[in-house]
């Protein structure tokens, strides 16, 4: 029961979904609708457990006085400023959105905006030609980097009479070879996800409950 | 330790510090390097200026704050587009952090052209289950949205009568941070066969190279230079072309980074190989 | 240069620099910030979700609008929380098989036509009516797609025939690989651009 | 066949004449629409719109239609107990009239408003919707889905029987017993993200199979394992395969549900977080492994510059250069879902891996098969190609 059941849960779950592709009975439908809103209300069921993690987290950091352990003071407050904002003034108006506009949303842009000085030291760090592969990587990256801006464009002549403008050339590399790895990665990817999408179904795939051997 | 070795280990604090002056620069003095368009951007236009006075388009906001500098200029240039040419905008978000975002824009846009809530536009607000709007929009849009972001129900907005389905719908444009675009051309495209474009932040929209190949999605706007190549072809300059110089001079920084690393690399082979002989 | 009066943009514009300070290196003010948007957006997604499921999806068609089958997701929902008890943690099993068979269920059929059959023909080309140019793309981008895919194959170690065709399989990779770098520096740098026009126009007024 | 003329609008110049409407059960659907198609009634700029009316029933047209006006039409025609079922563009020449019920017949006609007159089409016969089971537009996927997962399962029972079914190395996966030894040397911590995606995502579940071998060899060496989630159900799942990984290696005690924790469902507050973890805990070893989206890089770049040794394995190509500019090792694409057969040499799991295997193998020569078929003959090529579609 501890184990069957959930296998059990799972194909049927899974085979009626899958079912419902290939059908157009009116059942097969509603039960498809009905089963995307249980797993809304599931989703946010757990987001109670997964708070509940982070209280934990915070609050044993700081019982047991481990190091940074003033910062989770901090984060419990940021949290607990959020949910009575929302709770007392509702979502609309009020420190809600105020904390959301002013607090989240400018630090979420700044970690992201981040990604612009990682990429300059990833590549001054990547992009060097130490064996054959690495250079591909640097050839490409350069020619299409060159290709995506204005300077670009400049850049281009003419070879045995042929016109060729890099932004050509750059064009070229996204329309063909970038597309035939990005393809041949995602048919690989859909073969990958589609055989353990089976699994999980026919109950092959048991790690997710917990069964490790 | 030897010039070459200094050249292939740049310190990464001075590698960003370098990259900050480079953009911030360009933006307090702009400098206007010329802008040549893509064939995906013009793609895009000829999809949008397909459409006729009177149609309706879905325009999806499927991003939050943390990609807005990439992608507003596009969400304003495709309302500018649509407003100045009596197209009517059904706009939905699918992130939660989107609603503020889509709001402030429509506004702004619709004041600019004198449109009016309910008739020529309305906002329906956030779903959380993004994959399950896609396809129940396929059956009803007013079952999906009872009401709209005011809480007003859908039956009664004007602009929402005759939108029943995505046969209603003259085109569905995703402008996205993330993979929304492609289920936009998997759930509304392949299963409703709905006709979707997308404006993709530049990691996105190399994803979108297949799809866009492969016909599922017929045009979409690629990274900032995207969208400042469509607001060139509607000739409403706005943040793309601006951001484009100071992205014109950040690239021209890195690519001297990496020239550094690999002359230096080039000079410290040559000097491996003198002392071994 | 008139700097803003708004308190909110000084806040986030005081935050925006703490977070640029972790570039120089872990300090105070990145710690501030960081558990400050740890728990400001752990908070605004509890409210997100489980709010908008609870309220949306469960109170308001089960109370006001008479459609009891969705109780049974809360139900669903409520089971989660016997993870908290050694002794009835088996029972959680149950919505976490639900969660993840619903979706796996659908993706199968989906995936296949989407990422596998879709790609696969678009793959296939008319060499006839073709110009040279463009059969010499559909070629390449052919080959690479098999090599790519001969490149995964796991049934047989890389020797051989299979170690020349993977190799090619591999520069198509790494082509791919580069020019979705190349690509993307440059999306990444706009960010960048949104973040100083926040600072040197909102907040401190110096461009216009 | 020209039935109606409506009178009072200026007589007809333009090429227009009535269209020929027919009308059939939709092949796909559950008895409640019916596709109605016509013949173009001229050319399409000659025309406005088309409308498409239905009555349930049988019924000739009203006599006095032919002396209508176009503004009268639409009432005559109600009052004659017709419903618009629907408008259609000139180009357009086949409607789904859906929301009907299968135990009643309809009647349909199409009015062709051309640029100065209506041309009304005869009624067609009466149709009712038939309910089918399947869904013909999807056959060809159903077929491959059937084809698919019996090759799953023929290939599942044979390794149960102890067929001996090799896997080829993967650089990644050998390296994780030394990244988890170097890391017990140095006594620092392990970092493990299993990517930012929810738990019903397949990537994470690849990545929380990966998760449970990576438990088992930290437990086996003593070595303390972070694992910062995104998502509640992940952190949920995780924390139970932790804790079996660590008893199964006779280590229960070892499990301490502080370290594997929910962070927030921010994606960027989620990569501050483990940044910050990053520098304060110095990990030794991080694994990154699942869906990842742009802050890909924040996680690999801090890792890097902290000198730890990275292995990083994802289906999101738009992250893959970031993780092999920033990582000592990193699994692409399909060699994530390799990870859990590879690392627990399950044999049922190697099974599944055989018939992706076969499936490439069926897909590359498919396509070879039909570009070269366009060679010998074109039309059977082209049926081939749609029938992939």
């Amino acid at each position: 029961m501890k184990r069957q059941g959930p296998i059990i849960l799972a194909f049927t779950i899974g085979m009626l979904m899958l079912v419902q592709f290939f059908t157009p009975a009116a059942f097969f439908k509603q039960a498809y609708n009905i089963i995307l809103d249980w797993k809304q209300v599931v989703l946010g069921f757990t987001f109670i457990l997964g708070t509940w993690s982070l209280i934990r987290y915070h609050y044993t950091k700081i019982s047991r006085r481990r190091e940074n352990w003033q910062y989770s003071y901090v984060t419990l407050a940021g949290l607990a400023a959020t949910v009575t904002a929302a709770l007392v003034w509702k979502t609309a108006t009020g420190p809600y959105p105020w904390l959301f506009n002013n607090v989240q949303v400018p630090m979420q842009s700044t970690m992201f905006s981040l990604l612009a000085f990682f990429v300059a030291s990833a590549s001054y760090r990547a992009f060097r030609a130490r064996t054959f592969h690495a250079t591909l990587l640097l050839i490409a990256g350069a020619l299409v980097m060159l290709g995506r801006v204005p300077i670009g464009a400049y850049l281009s002549g003419s070879v045995f009479g042929v016109k060729i403008s890099l932004v050509e050339i750059s064009d070229w590399v996204l329309n063909v070879p970038n597309a035939a790895a990005k393809r041949g990665i995602m048919i690989g990817v859909g073969l990958g996800m589609t055989a353990t999408a089976i699994k999980i179904v026919l109950g092959i795939e048991q790690t997710y409950l917990g069964k490790t051997d | 330790m030897a010039f070459y070795d200094r050249m292939m280990s740049i310190d990464r604090r001075i590698i960003f510090l370098s990259v900050g002056l480079a953009v911030a620069i360009p933006i307090i003095v702009p400098l206007g390097f010329p802008v040549q368009v893509s064939e995906e951007t013009r793609s895009f236009y000829r999809e949008m200026a397909a459409l006729k006075p009177g149609d309706t388009i879905l325009l999806s906001f499927d991003y939050e704050g943390d990609v807005m500098a990439e992608l507003n200029p596009m969400a304003v240039a495709v309302l500018r587009h649509a407003f100045s040419r009596d197209i009517k905008v059904v706009a939905i978000t699918t992130y939660a952090g989107g609603t503020g975002i889509a709001e402030r824009l429509l506004t702004e846009a619709a004041a600019r052209y004198g449109k009016t809530y309910g008739i020529d536009y309305v906002f329906l607000g956030y779903n959380p289950d993004w994959s399950g709007t896609m396809l129940r929009l396929g059956e009803s849009f007013k079952a999906t949205y009872p009401t709209d972001q005011y809480g007003k129900s859908t039956y009664e907005i004007p602009i929402m009568q005759n939108v029943e389905t995505y046969r209603d719908i003259a085109l569905v444009v995703s402008i996205s941070g993330s993979a929304l675009s492609e289920y936009w051309a998997i759930w509304a495209g392949g299963r409703y066969g709905a006709k979707v474009i997308s404006g993709n932040t530049a990691i996105q929209a190399i994803l979108i190279y297949p799809y866009y190949k492969a016909g599922q999605i017929p045009g979409f706007l690629g990274g900032l230079k995207g969208a400042a190549e469509y607001e060139k072809l509607i000739d409403e300059p706005g943040m793309g072309i601006r951001g484009m110089d100071a992205q014109s001079v950040a690239h021209a920084l890195m690519l001297a980074f990496i020239i550094v690393g690999n002359v230096g690399y080039f000079f410290s082979r040559r000097a491996q190989a003198r002392q071994s002989k | 240069m008139e700097v803003t009066h708004d308190a909110g943009i000084w806040v986030a514009g005081i935050l925006t620099l703490a977070i640029f300070s972790f570039l120089y290196k872990d300090n105070p003010f990145y710690k501030f910030a960081e558990h400050l948007l740890v728990g400001v957006s752990a908070g605004y997604y509890l409210v997100q979700y489980f709010f908008s499921a609870a309220y949306k999806k469960l109170w308001v068609p089960v109370v006001q609008q008479g459609n009891p089958i969705l109780i049974v997701g809360g139900i669903l929902g409520i089971l989660m929380f016997t993870r908290l008890f050694r002794k009835t943690e088996w029972i959680s099993r149950y919505p976490v098989a639900f969660y993840i068979a619903a979706w796996a269920g659908y993706v199968i059929p989906s995936y296949i036509q989407v990422r596998i059959l879709q790609q696969a023909q678009a793959t296939m080309f008319n060499p006839r009516g073709m110009g040279l140019g463009e059969i010499v793309s559909a070629s390449v981008l052919m080959v690479g797609v098999a090599t790519t895919l001969i490149y995964f194959y796991f049934s047989a170690e890389h020797k051989g025939p299979l170690k020349t065709i993977s190799k090619v399989g591999i520069t198509f990779l790494m082509i791919g690989f580069g020019a979705t770098f190349g690509y993307n520096v440059m999306g990444r740098i706009s960010l960048l651009i949104g973040r100083f026009q926040f600072l040197f126009t909102d907040w401190l007024g110096i461009v216009h | 066949m020209v039935i109606a003329v409506v009178a009072g609008i200026a007589p007809p110049t333009a090429a227009v004449t009535a269209p020929e409407v027919d009308v059939s059960d939709t092949p796909y659907d559950w008895g409640e629409s019916l596709t109605i198609n016509w013949i173009p009634s001229g050319p399409p700029d000659s025309i406005d719109h088309y409308e498409i009316w239905r009555r349930a029933g049988w019924a000739m047209l009203p006599a006095p239609i032919g002396q209508a006006h176009s503004s009268s039409f639409a009432r005559i025609i109600r009052e004659a107990g017709w419903h618009l079922a629907g408008t259609a563009s000139a180009t357009d020449t086949v409607f789904i009239d859906s929301g009907l019920s299968s135990d009643s017949s309809y009647v349909y006609l199409v009015a062709a408003y051309g640029k100065r007159s209506i041309r009304i089409s005869q009624p067609t016969r009466p149709a009712r919707p038939r309910r089918q089971y399947l869904d013909t537009r999807h056959t060809n996927i159903l077929l491959a889905t059937i084809l698919f997962i019996s090759a799953v399962v023929f290939f599942v029972e044979r390794a149960r029987r102890g067929a001996n079914l090799f896997i080829r190395r993967i650089a990644g996966l050998e390296a994780i017993e030394e990244a988890v030894g170097r890391a017990t040397e140095m006594g620092r911590p392990i970092l493990y993200v299993p990517g930012l995606e929810a738990m019903d995502e397949v990537a994470t579940v690849a990545a929380i199979d990966i998760l449970g071998q990576v438990a088992k060899k930290a437990g086996e060496y003593g070595t303390r394992l972070l694992v910062p989630n995104r998502d509640p159900i992940v952190m949920a799942v995780a924390q139970q395969v932790v804790r079996e990984s660590f008893s199964a290696v006779g280590k229960p005690h070892m499990f301490r549900s502080q370290d594997v924790f929910y962070v927030t469902f921010s994606q960027f507050g989620f990569a501050a977080a483990v940044a910050g973890l990053m520098m304060r805990e110095r990990p030794a070893t991080n694994f990154f492994m699942g869906r990842f989206y742009a802050e890909s890089l924040v996680l690999a770049e801090t890792g890097n510059a902290t000198g730890a040794i990275q292995i990083a394995g994802t289906d999101a190509d738009a992250q893959l250069p970031f993780f092999i500019s920033a990582c000592d090792y990193t699994l692409i694409g399909e060699e994530l879902y390799a990870g859990s057969v590879y690392l627990s040499r399950q044999p049922l799991l190697l099974g599944a891996l055989k018939a992706q295997d076969y499936a490439k193998a069926l897909i590359i020569g498919a396509v070879f098969g039909v570009v070269l078929l366009y060679l010998i003959s074109p039309e059977i090529a082209e049926l081939v190609r749609k029938a992939f579609g």
